[in-house]
């Protein structure tokens, strides 16, 4: 179906179904059970997943594909917020055009730093986009283009954002938040089933859509004579050049495309919560794309959605336990036993939500070096192994 | 008129000439072998064929054209497939990818942005390296991991790559170097298959005499960075020049 | 003069922290071929080297002063440390005054066992993972040890100041005919930048003129023909990482009375290095070195406000800059390898 | 934005349908009677913490989130009560906000604005908050402002000093108790004449982001009009750790004031590296140099330790205030956790205290209601004298204290000293201000 096997269009399912069912999947608690602060199914929450998932596809197809490992593709999820509240201050507020002109822009800035970075390999690539980024950060924190122009262009540390004297030319009588030609982003329906609610935005089911196309877009550059290309590149560089392939442009090619994915995510970001600030591209949120990427499983199709997934799970929902809801859940011990539980979960939660991050980060990478997927395999296998024991299965490879 | 030809090549590393002088002509369905012993400058001289060394003096010309100061990837498109003395492939893929890769190389040039086309769409070239690895004998191996072969067949894989694409010239450095007996004459057999069933140029870097003798049309003796002689297998087995400067040594 | 020079001597120091990290980063780079993001941490755990034994120093008994009372009105408790009271103010006193170079001493087997513990427990297991891996498990690794020294010693800067005689500063511009108050210097950021070159050059003489140095020298070369030759390589390589441990660890004890230490100082150090040791050229322990300076004392000039007058915010992208230009004009950094991580 | 909320009995009803196996599982609704975003129906209220709780503010965060929780209880009738106890408006009863018993839920701001609007939306739209108080850094409190505005909440600002956030940037939906870069200029001026002289050079070092532009603006401004010359101003980027080479140059340009726009880690670092380089032990123009640090925190000064020694600063509020409502709060809190509270922990528990008071007198929860509550409110006995918040802006005006590093601290509690308390009318400024200009207040938005 779609031009894709089996296995891949069963993959899309997969991917479409978590999606379309993401608000139920991740509300699954009910909503008074003392369970209910696992419960993530909340609109930003769920617009974050799809949108650092597109931003985690996009990496994969350069990192995953080609094995270039880019330190500075936050600056592109950066450039493309900036360039989304560009058009919401000077058109209005619908997002068709900011999304166009997040990916167009990325792309641009992409095409000049891969040009330049891709004339080396390994490590120094690395730390070239890394310098790079960092650059640009310094630029927009401080807003130094704008300083050099006399103009505001990133509005510094405070971010840009969207005034109420700003130009604004077709604005009209239009909504004043970010639409899709008079869709609300911030509009959502409510179902309430018993215990259970249900919250369905009309903003996570854009970004859900934005990440299903990408996703099917990733699938099929992977399987196209392209994604074997840049499979090749990470195989054998020297093999590449002497069948008669340049290798230089294939990568330019990742990078731009990857880049324009970060675009389209931070236009994404843009759209969903109209603001664009400069610590979107600090070497840490570079950093976490490609831990995202990598907890998930490096070049597989799924890997980076469930590696964004996790980390910004992990950020939102471990973060806000605080001391006073563990002492409610650990009521039930006696007292002295109570604080020391208390004590020992502060160390993983509230404003240990790092360190919690750090052990997650060492355990995968020791024990699942292919990462969530592969995790996820070992599990299928086994159970598999169970359910029939004559029929040996092999590990599958990655994918 | 030969297919490659080589005039005044000269190359210096520092204080050390690599070559000195080297004039060749490979003609076209022949195949040429250069030997000699180590430090002879046969790699260097190989290098420079394929655009990995610029001589420092002298022409390189293949089917009339220059290929100095061209990329390995453009020196390829003119025509002349490179093997190497370790077999260079894709480990990571699978053995019907690696020939993938060479055949679309072969039809789409050195890029072209085919990045939501179809594999299924592309029925003639899967065809086409699916027959290869026919003709090969590796077709059971299609889907095999093609890091986990052993060395023979990474090196019959490699040879399959570089005919996949026709080449007129195909460049071969020390093929068996590091096989198994057997391996060897297996390699040396596909080998004289290709010479005799296809219109190909055959240029060789070897080592092995046994391999030189069962393979060449004509071969060039280099010491130290210059030919010695150039001649027919027959005359070079008796020429007492290269039984002193190599032959003698190699004994 | 009077304005350059100073920025000279600026730059001399900011360029010896971040060499002796280089420096420690590259030796585990070129021995081990690890991506080791955890540097910036040992770094961290050496100044907080320095913070702990201040702190074990101060060690104090309680008593309540009547006479005092505390923000809420009730007696003031006021602290003495044992030091104090055992060796009488004047001897105790000078002990806790002196207890950041003590912490030299202090730290080295505490480092030491943190980098052997790392090596043995962790690292050794990531030799032939790719650096991807290495980078996250490392960089998990740092996350954790932050987090532990938060948990520990708090968010908040801690003072550790340096012993009474070195604080304080030297008026250079008198010394050399300058007017007075032109060119001053602090006297522990010169200490800092001697004792860092005694370091610098301790290892360099070691890897030269030690067989022990030689072995991992050759093994940084060719770490198979080495182990050929029967010599067991991993051992001394797991020595090689606890020195690169001790160096960074020291890097941080003396760092500590320049700026407070905090928990996150590791973080903010991690990507500065790596982008002097990559600019030094991978493997390369004199480049490591040379690009640590240079970027020091570029950096140092770029604050200048005659510079800043020429491009607003040079000061914020100079290093990158700098990096990008270097690592365009020459492929491995200054002195780098060739194919060594290049791939 | 819409949102429902179901009686209890239609929980219970729609439970058993469930239960029952009935097929008929969709009750959408696209809208309710809900009149405002998070409007409470049970018998509870949530308020919203958000502060850095990891990152470089991160202790201030914590402090932050004692004194929150200190309000909470105080709220709900439990522990001493507080300010509540000193508090012009009588109308909290320590029952909760208007008979709902009050609960929070915390968040982590990281002080990255992209992660503070996080943690503050999933406090919205997950946990039901009604109002969002804290932060520590003015660009965070800038972004979740505008997130407040759009989302229809209240939002009662922690420490923000940035013009910006009642100025240029501020919001029908927000609130700010601290005090600003204009008010620290005011104050501190006349100390500074008084104890430095009219004829004095400064030179600024400032960080390079909105706040510390504000700030600089505001000290330059007002110390010129003493007579003071600005020097220079030198940028720093907020990623410096070493000051050195910026702080070099200082005692060359002939100046003999040293201004610190720094907070956090920055000021840390630039006041010890300034003491460091022997600048308070100079004598330039035949005037002992001095360094000014405009805005001072207690955390701050303790990271900064003994180099905070004469150093004249200014600050909101400090524990060693002598007026009852400081005592309480310093009595109540100093007995919970064992340490007085920082002046960002006072400017949390205010707000809360404030927020909770505005609900109560306008006997709504409704933003527009509370907002209409709190404009133009005076009140006293929270501990910064008469205090007026502003409709205008939005702004609190009240007395300033300008703070100096104690030569001999007895400890770490104790490292400043009230010099001045700067009253009121002498910060004051018109709401169009040049300085607080180009902003827009708009119209309050309750959501729904």
């Amino acid at each position: 179906m779609l031009g894709l096997n089996k296995k891949d269009t069963s993959l899309l399912m997969f991917v479409v179904a978590l999606s379309l069912f993401a608000p139920i999947i991740l509300n699954i608690f009910p909503k008074d059970s003392g369970f209910a602060f696992f419960n993530g199914g909340y609109p930003d929450l769920m617009q974050r997943f799809a949108i650092f998932g597109i931003f985690a596809i996009g990496f994969n197809i350069l990192f995953g594909l080609t094995g270039y490992l880019s330190f500075g593709h936050a600056a592109f999820l950066g450039v493309g917020s900036y360039a989304a509240v560009w058009m919401f201050k000077l058109l209005n507020y619908n997002i068709l055009p900011a999304l166009i002109l997040s990916v167009v822009v990325a792309g641009l800035v992409s095409v000049v730093i891969g040009w330049i970075s891709l004339r080396r390999s390994g490590i120094y690539f690395s730390i070239l986009t890394l310098a790079f980024a960092q650059m640009m950060y310094a630029i927009a924190y401080s807003d130094l283009f704008g300083r050099w122009m006399g103009i505001t262009l990133t509005n510094g540390e405070t971010g840009l954002q969207i005034y109420n004297n700003d130009p604004q030319i077709l604005l009209g009588n239009g909504p004043t938040s970010p639409h899709l030609f008079g869709l609300e982003m911030g509009a959502r329906k409510v179902l309430s089933i018993g215990p259970w609610e249900f919250v369905f935005p009309v903003g996570y089911y854009l970004c859900a859509i934005l990440l299903i196309l990408s996703f099917y877009l990733s699938i099929r550059i992977f399987r196209s004579p392209f994604g074997l290309m840049l499979r090749a590149i990470k195989s054998n560089q020297t093999r590449m050049s002497y069948t008669g392939l340049n290798s230089k442009p294939y990568t330019l090619a990742a990078f731009v495309i990857s880049g324009m994915y970060a675009g389209l995510a931070g236009g994404l970001l843009a759209a969903m919560d109209p603001l664009a600030g400069a610590e979107r591209m600090y070497w840490t949120e570079s950093g976490a794309v490609v831990i995202m990427t990598i907890l998930g499983g490096v070049g597989t199709l799924i890997g980076p959605i469930l590696g964004a997934g996790t980390i910004k799970y992990m950020e939102n929902i471990i973060s806000k336990m605080n001391e006073k809801l563990l002492h409610d859940w650990f009521s039930f011990l006696p007292e002295s036993l109570e604080y020391a539980m208390v004590w020992l979960a502060s160390w993983f939660t509230g404003e240990g939500w790092h360190m919690t991050q750090g052990v997650l980060f060492m355990l995968v990478i020791i024990f699942l070096p292919g990462g969530l997927v592969q995790g996820g395999q070992k599990l299928a296998s086994r159970f598999r192994r169970n359910k029939a024991d004559d029929t040996a299965t092999n590990a599958t490879p990655a994918e | 008129m030969g297919i490659l030809e080589v005039k005044n090549v000269n190359k210096r590393f520092g204080g050390l000439q690599a070559l000195g002088d080297v004039n060749l002509s490979v003609k076209e369905n022949s195949c040429h072998a250069i030997i000699g012993p180590n430090g002879a400058g046969k790699s260097t001289l190989l290098n420079c064929f394929v655009g990995k060394l610029i001589p420092d003096t002298g022409s390189v010309m293949f089917d009339g054209q220059s290929v100095l100061g061209r990329t390995p990837y453009e020196i390829n498109q003119m025509g002349i497939s490179r093997v190497f003395q370790t077999p260079e492939i894709f480990g990571d893929l699978t053995v019907l990818e690696n020939m993938l890769i060479a055949c679309f190389a072969k039809r789409d040039g050195a890029f072209r942005m085919h990045a939501v086309e179809n594999m299924h769409n592309e029925r003639d070239i899967v065809e086409k390296a699916e027959h290869m690895l026919e003709e090969m004998g590796m077709i059971d191996q299609k889907d095999d991991h093609s890091a986990s072969m052993s060395r023979g067949n990474k090196r019959r894989l490699e040879i399959a790559m570089c005919l996949s694409q026709d080449p007129r010239l195909l460049l071969l450095d020390e093929p068996t170097a590091g096989m198994a007996r057997a391996d060897t004459n297996n390699t040396i057999d596909l080998l004289k298959q290709i010479k005799d069933e296809r219109d190909i140029t055959i240029a060789i870097i070897e080592h092995d005499m046994h391999v030189v003798f069962s393979l060449a049309d004509r071969i060039t003796v280099l010491a130290q960075g210059t030919p010695l002689v150039e001649d027919d297998p027959e005359n070079i087995k008796g020429n007492p020049k290269v039984r002193e400067a190599y032959l003698g040594e190699a004994a | 003069m009077d304005v350059i020079l100073p920025q000279i001597l600026n730059g001399l120091d900011k360029g010896s922290a971040y060499a002796l990290i280089a420096l420690g980063l590259t030796l585990i780079f070129g021995t081990l071929g690890v991506v080791n993001f955890a540097h910036g941490a040992l770094f961290m755990i050496g100044a907080f080297c320095s913070v702990s034994l201040s702190r074990i120093l101060n060690l104090s008994y309680v008593t309540e002063d009547p006479t005092q009372t505390d923000f809420l009105g009730k007696p003031l408790k006021v602290e003495t440390p044992y030091l104090e009271a055992w060796f009488g103010p004047e001897f105790g006193g000078a002990l806790i005054d002196w207890s950041v170079p003590l912490a030299i001493l202090f730290s080295i087997p505490i480092m030491i066992l943190v980098g052997l513990v790392m090596e043995r427990g962790l690292i050794k297991h990531f030799y032939k993972r790719p650096h991807a891996d290495q980078i996250l498990v490392t960089f998990g690794l740092a996350i954790i040890l932050q987090e532990l020294v938060r948990g520990i010693y708090g968010a908040n800067p801690i003072q550790t100041p340096a012993p009474d005689m070195f604080r304080g500063s030297i008026d250079f511009g008198a010394m050399l005919g300058f007017d007075p108050n032109v060119i001053i210097y602090p006297y522990w950021r010169m200490i800092y930048f001697f004792f860092s070159a005694v370091v610098i050059g301790g290892v360099f003489a070691f890897l030269q003129f030690t067989t022990f140095g030689m072995v991992v020298r050759a093994g940084m070369a060719d770490r198979e023909t080495v182990g050929l030759l029967g010599i067991n390589i991993d051992r001394r390589f797991t020595i090689m990482f606890a020195i690169a441990a001790v160096v960074a660890g020291w890097a941080g004890v003396m760092y500590a009375p320049i700026n407070a230490p905090n928990y996150h100082m590791g973080m903010d150090f991690l990507v500065l290095s790596f982008v002097v040791v990559v600019v030094g050229g991978m493997g390369s322990l004199p480049g490591a070195v040379a690009a640590g300076f240079l970027l020091g004392i570029l950096e140092s000039f770029a604050s200048m406000t005659a510079v800043k007058e020429i491009l607003d915010g040079i000061d914020q992208i100079i290093i990158y800059l700098v990096a990008i230009i270097i690592l365009l004009t020459r492929p491995r950094g200054l002195m780098g390898k060739k194919g060594v991580m290049e791939d | 934005m819409t949102k429902s909320n179901l009686t209890r009995r239609g929980v219970l009803k729609s439970g058993a349908v469930a239960g029952a196996g009935v097929a008929l599982p969709t009750i959408f609704t696209a809208s309710s009677a809900a009149a405002y975003t998070n409007e409470p129906t049970g018998g509870t209220v949530t308020l919203g913490f958000n502060v850095p709780q990891t990152g470089p503010y991160a202790e201030e965060g914590l402090d932050e989130l004692r004194a929150q929780e200190l309000a909470v209880e105080h709220l709900n009738g439990m522990g001493d009560g507080g300010m509540m106890n000193t508090f012009s408006s009588k109308a909290l009863k320590g029952n909760g906000i208007l008979g709902k018993k009050v609960e929070f839920v915390t968040g982590d701001t990281q002080t990255k604005s992209d992660a503070a609007r996080a943690s503050a939306k999933s406090m919205i739209e997950k946990d039901g908050a009604i109002m969002i108080n804290g932060g520590s850094s003015s660009g965070v409190a800038i972004a979740v402002q505008g997130l407040c505005q759009d989302a229809g909440v209240i939002f009662m600002a922690g420490l923000t000093h940035s013009n910006d956030t009642t100025g240029k940037d501020k919001k029908a939906n927000g609130f700010r108790h601290f005090f600003n870069g204009y008010m620290s200029g005011a104050a501190l001026a006349p100390v500074l004449a008084k104890e430095y002289g009219t004829d004095r050079r400064a030179y600024h070092l400032t960080a390079d982001y909105t706040w510390g532009w504000t700030q600089q603006e505001s000290v330059a401004a007002a110390t010129e009009a003493m007579g003071w010359e600005t020097v220079n101003n030198v940028l720093t980027p907020l990623a410096a750790t070493d000051f050195s080479s910026y702080i070099t140059p200082v005692l060359n340009s002939g100046a003999d004031v040293l201004v610190l726009n720094h907070y956090g880690g920055n000021m840390v670092n630039s006041l010890t590296n300034a003491v460091q380089f022997g600048l308070r032990d100079k004598m330039v123009n035949g005037k002992q140099f001095e360094i000014v640090v405009p805005l001072y925190s207690e955390l701050m000064a303790e990271g900064a330790g003994a180099n905070v020694q004469g150093v004249i600063g200014s600050m909101n509020w400090n524990w060693q205030l002598t007026d009852e409502g400081t005592k309480a709060f310093v009595k109540s809190f100093g007995e919970k956790y064992g340490r007085p509270p920082s002046g960002s922990a006072h400017t949390c528990y205010v707000q809360t205290l404030l927020y909770a008071d505005a609900c109560e007198r306008a006997g709504t929860f409704n933003p527009c209601g509370v907002a209409e509550a709190l404009e133009g409110f005076e009140f006293d006995g929270m501990g910064n004298g008469p205090t007026l918040y502003r409709a205008d802006d939005h702004q609190c005006f009240k007395d300033v204290l300008v703070m100096k590093g104690k030569d001999n601290p007895a400890n770490k509690f104790d490292l400043l000293e009230i010099v001045e308390v700067t009253p009121r009318a002498q910060v004051e400024y018109a709401p169009d201000h040049p300085m607080f200009a180009g902003g827009d207040l708009g119209k309050c938005n309750p959501g729904a």
